[in-house]
């Protein structure tokens, strides 16, 4: 899910490059030098699999995993995902490069908001926690990139109200695959590689 | 011989949306219970022509028909039910959290019942000699136990025909013989794909050799295998078995030795391989210390002393090209 | 799926030539300005412009419009979305939903700028070697570390693709077909982890050889970019023509939309 | 012998912060413009102990000495210098957008100037015949050219130890035969961590087995590598070509053939173990035959068949554990 080229106005897009800049900085403080190949190629990761298709219905969509990416990366996950926009505006001409800012806020802002729901789970003492906390990071991971998508149309103009909100109701059966899967992979990486996940001590980041 | 063609590849061409063509008409026959090896350099084709036998991809021109049945898009289920891909990579073919759910993933899909999945899956293990890993994750195996897993999650499957691809890549030489073991026990058809030639002369009593996108010569294994010319031709070198023994072929022309002694040495080197060669005696050892090996767990034992012997060939001292014995070419270089 | 933005990279014309640097800043110019561009007549201007520098760069058309048709499928149901649910006035009805020219325009408005756009930086980025591109982008002050990171992320994409379908079709010769049901959903989830495991593997390995070849955590490269007046003028007619267009459309000529932007 | 010491490891153990132990009190010594063997079965810890010798993992006790300078933390930059690895798998060390920038990258670390480097990359990727490819991206190579592509990364940072992790994985026959020769010709340092016995006898003159994380038999490779019992007992299996002389010698017994004639082929195959033994003549066949082969991309030529002579083995047609002559054992069981 991105926002194509030409759709946003002016300002709006703007915003969004200072926003995700804003974020970008925050989110990459104290990043050392391990880091850098070590999130490039799990990026690679994330940018291949969001090609995989699962059917709906007669059609078929692309999984966004931008929750896992919260899950796995922690705060790491926003410059990962903005790298992963990166590459697809230019590689496939997919969203574009105008909008490359807000289309970071949407997709990695609801990382972030995915890694910090994946944070509570310290403070359940539940059978499955893994499986439950993904699925809510995932859903949540999904659901606020719907909003913040339907908040960059309508606030670009009165005419993209019924736009957004068919975007936004898009998002109810995504948000449901994205919990299942998302919930399943956290499950079984805690059980496989519990290292690869953010924050197994409660308040780390990555 | 059975007569039951469970393989049969009628002049098929693959080209690939950009115009690179990978194969170039290739037609093959492999009969119920044969062991064929494949072989050919990098690049020849042996991965592309592997997935058109299970419909994983469909030849441009051209027809495959497994045990009767024409791979198409309607009938890729009941294909890939007859045929199991082993692919070289066991990582590839391991996703699931545990080792039971890996094997159960084939059965899975055929929608078979609880109990049927769960005795297959036994049996897999049991022939792996992997039983009681079942709740085990694969991340936690060896790569030798994730080389066997990835076997017992096609052997699940069912399937008539086993095609391998680079079977014992990567493996230690301890893992190497138990799998040559299983596959000589094993009454499967098979097709190995595979650089090892060692494996290959062991293992299979036939050999074809694909080089851009064709089979060029298909045969028995002991003459296409010794034919150096065709595979040096064709980037690939003679087994290790037998350039040993050529080897002593060329230090019995250096060493100091009376003539006579040579002439008994050099018959001995050369009975040896006419003993076992196309006259008829030339199963005896292949089969003879086959019979309980069709556990790939079991322990080494001497057997694999014993087979190598119809791999000897003898062609003097000479390292030129023409030594061969074409009298009794009995296959044919289609190229 | 191809990936090689760059694969006709070598392809010689005068876009090719341009030094990366002179490109980037002069064509993101070219972006912008058309980005910001509010009137039909002058969007259809700039779609001709970006198919000229298109027919410059001697891309093959085929790479193109495989490219663009993602840019088409994404925006056709602006077209009809927006003309039925244009506020104000509708022209007519069409099964109870009012009809408004102006939405269709507005939809055919954006339509043409997004498609002018991803013409634009194909032309940018189909010319230069990819690592070229990007280290075009660390002289222009874009940091380090993001120029390295995607460097790597880029070229790593390549290997998970291919671990990808390789994993997919033993997925396929074990009889697997994906169905909208739950099991599918959760083999995807497993598919997805392992993937994850396998290149979390990876990188530790990467790290390791990276350090053994004296990494200390920058990226050193030999590219360097060297100007001619060639590439000066390639800017400026470039810039002259997005200052064109921006004028164009302020000047007042043409209409524009009452509800769809500031 | 040259009598430098390059690589000098004194008792070192490493233990995972969460008490798993790898190596185990592991020591030895190798000096220079040794060619050294690595074996042992898989977990043994050959790639932990391999990551000790550039300080890419630091020993929990122990000390590692790289030509003379201790390897920690404030040596790093010398040691990786002086000690090049080269791992399996291709992908992990090919990182860079193009052929050149990888093969440069290890140069560009060291800080040199650009004649030099590009003179360095130049230089490599003649090696191993890769030149013309600069310019691509490393990815749409070929397995075969990614593995020689690996090597060149290495080789351009001219490293005076170089470490091989499986060189000779995945690669086809003819690949295989040009880096044997390459090795062979090479007068670096070598140590070569492999499952392929065949390659470590055929390249190095010395073997060290390493099983749970200590070094338990150190000697000459014709001797490490024909001890059936010490191969056995670590998972390993007897070099192919070593096995093909035996079963010789098995048929020596069982076919028909008169005593004096039995005799006399029995006495060529063993004295042609012993003509190339430890006494003396042992190097004669490696060298003879290795004076121009310093190009990977060479086409194999009738060299490689000359490659086995010291490699024959003769203890007679018994099969037991115990027929190794232990009589001239130079190397040491630590175990």
């Amino acid at each position: 899910m991105h926002i194509s080229e030409g759709i946003l106005s002016t300002p709006v897009w703007v915003a969004g490059y200072a926003g995700a800049a804003a974020l970008a900085a925050v989110t990459m403080r104290n990043m050392d030098m391990e880091e850098i190949p070590k999130i490039s190629v799990i990026t690679a990761v994330f940018f291949v699999a969001s090609l995989i298709k699962v059917p709906l219905g007669p059609a078929s969509i692309h999984l966004i995993l931008n929750g896992l990416a919260g899950i796995v990366l922690g705060w790491r996950a926003f410059p990962a995902i903005m790298l992963g926009i990166i590459l697809q505006a230019i590689i496939f001409g997919h969203g574009g490069i105008t909008v490359i800012g807000i289309n970071s806020i949407m997709l990695g802002g609801g990382a972030l908001v995915a890694y910090m729901v994946w944070q509570l789970r310290h403070r359940f003492d539940i059978q499955r926690r893994e499986l439950i906390f993904g699925a809510l990071a995932g859903a949540v991971g999904t659901i606020s990139s719907g909003i913040v998508l339907a908040l960059a149309l309508v606030t670009t103009g009165e005419a993209f109200n019924a736009i957004a909100a068919t975007v936004l109701a898009a998002h109810i059966p995504i948000m449901f695959i994205e919990a299942v899967v998302v919930g399943v992979s956290a499950q079984f990486l805690s059980r496989v590689k519990p290292e690869i996940l953010a924050g197994n001590t409660p308040g780390t980041g990555n | 011989m059975n007569e039951r063609i469970m393989i049969d590849v009628d002049d098929i061409s693959f080209t690939y949306p950009d115009g690179h063509a990978v194969l170039k008409g290739l037609s093959c026959q492999i009969r119920q219970g044969e062991k064929v090896a494949l072989i050919g350099p990098n690049g020849a084709g042996k991965s592309t022509f592997m997935s058109h036998l299970n419909g994983v991809q469909l030849a441009t021109s051209g027809r495959v028909v497994i045990d009767g049945i024409e791979v198409g898009k309607t009938t890729l289920r009941e294909v890939r039910r007859k045929v199991g891909i082993v692919f070289q990579d066991p990582d590839d073919q391991l996703f699931c959290p545990t080792v039971f759910d890996d094997v159960a993933f084939g059965p899975l899909n055929l929608g078979l019942d609880k109990a049927e999945i769960e005795a297959r899956v036994k049996e897999a293990l049991h022939v792996v000699g992997l039983e009681g890993f079942e709740e085990r994750s694969s991340f936690h195996l060896s790569f030798g136990e994730r080389k066997r897993l990835a076997l017992a999650t096609v052997l699940s499957y069912q399937p008539e025909i086993l095609v391998f691809d680079e079977p014992s890549t990567n493996m230690d030489p301890m893992n190497r013989r138990k799998l040559i073991n299983w596959l000589k026990a094993s009454d499967k058809t098979i097709l190995l794909c595979t650089h090892d030639l060692d494996i290959a002369l062991e293992v299979c009593e036939r050999c074809m050799m694909l080089t851009d996108g064709r089979i060029i010569a298909d045969g028995p294994s002991k003459k296409i295998l010794y034919d150096r010319q065709l595979l040096e031709e064709n980037k690939l070198e003679l087994p290790l078995a037998l350039m040993t023994h050529e080897l002593l072929h060329g230090i019995l022309y250096t060493e100091d030795m009376d003539d006579e002694h040579r002439q008994i040495i050099s018959k001995f080197l050369h009975a040896h391989r006419h003993a076992h060669g196309p006259d008829g005696h030339e199963h005896v050892h292949l089969h003879v210390h086959s019979h309980d090996h069709s556990h790939l767990h079991e322990e080494v034992d001497e057997e694999h002393f014993h087979s190598h012997p119809q791999h000897q060939h003898d062609h003097g001292h000479s390292h030129g090209h023409d030594t061969l014995p074409h009298t009794h070419d009995d296959y044919d270089h289609k190229s | 799926m191809a990936l090689d933005i760059d694969r006709y990279a070598h392809v010689g014309s005068a876009i090719n030539r341009w030094d990366a640097r002179f490109k980037l800043v002069s064509m993101g110019l070219v972006i912008v300005a058309i980005a910001l561009l509010k009137t039909l007549p002058m969007a259809l201007l700039a779609l001709a412009l970006a198919t000229a520098l298109l027919r410059v760069s001697n891309l093959p058309v085929k790479f193109i419009s495989h490219g663009l048709s993602f840019v088409l499928i994404f925006l056709l149901p602006f077209f009809i979305v927006m003309p039925l649910s244009y506020p104000g006035e509708p022209a007519f009805t069409v099964l109870g939903l009012g009809f408004a020219w102006e939405g269709l325009r507005l939809a055919s408005l954006i339509f043409i700028k997004a498609l002018a756009i991803v013409m634009v930086s194909f032309a940018i980025f189909g010319s230069s070697r990819f690592d070229v591109s990007m280290l075009a982008l660390q002289h222009l002050r874009c940091p380090k570390v993001v120029v390295q990171m995607l460097l790597f992320t880029y070229r790593y994409t390549f290997t998970f693709l291919d671990e990808m379908k390789r994993m997919h079709t033993s997925m396929l010769a074990r009889g697997f077909v994906p169905r909208s049901d739950l099991r599918t959903l959760q083999v995807f989830g497993h598919f997805v982890g392992t993937l994850l495991v396998r290149s979390f593997e990876r990188t530790e390995r990467v790290y390791k050889a990276m350090l053994s070849k004296g990494y200390q955590g920058t990226l050193h490269s030999m590219v360097s970019f060297q100007s001619t007046p060639a590439d000066y003028l390639k800017a400026l007619l470039a810039i002259a023509l997005a200052g064109a267009l921006v004028a164009g459309d302020f000047s007042g000529l043409f209409s524009q939309a009452e509800h769809g932007w500031f």
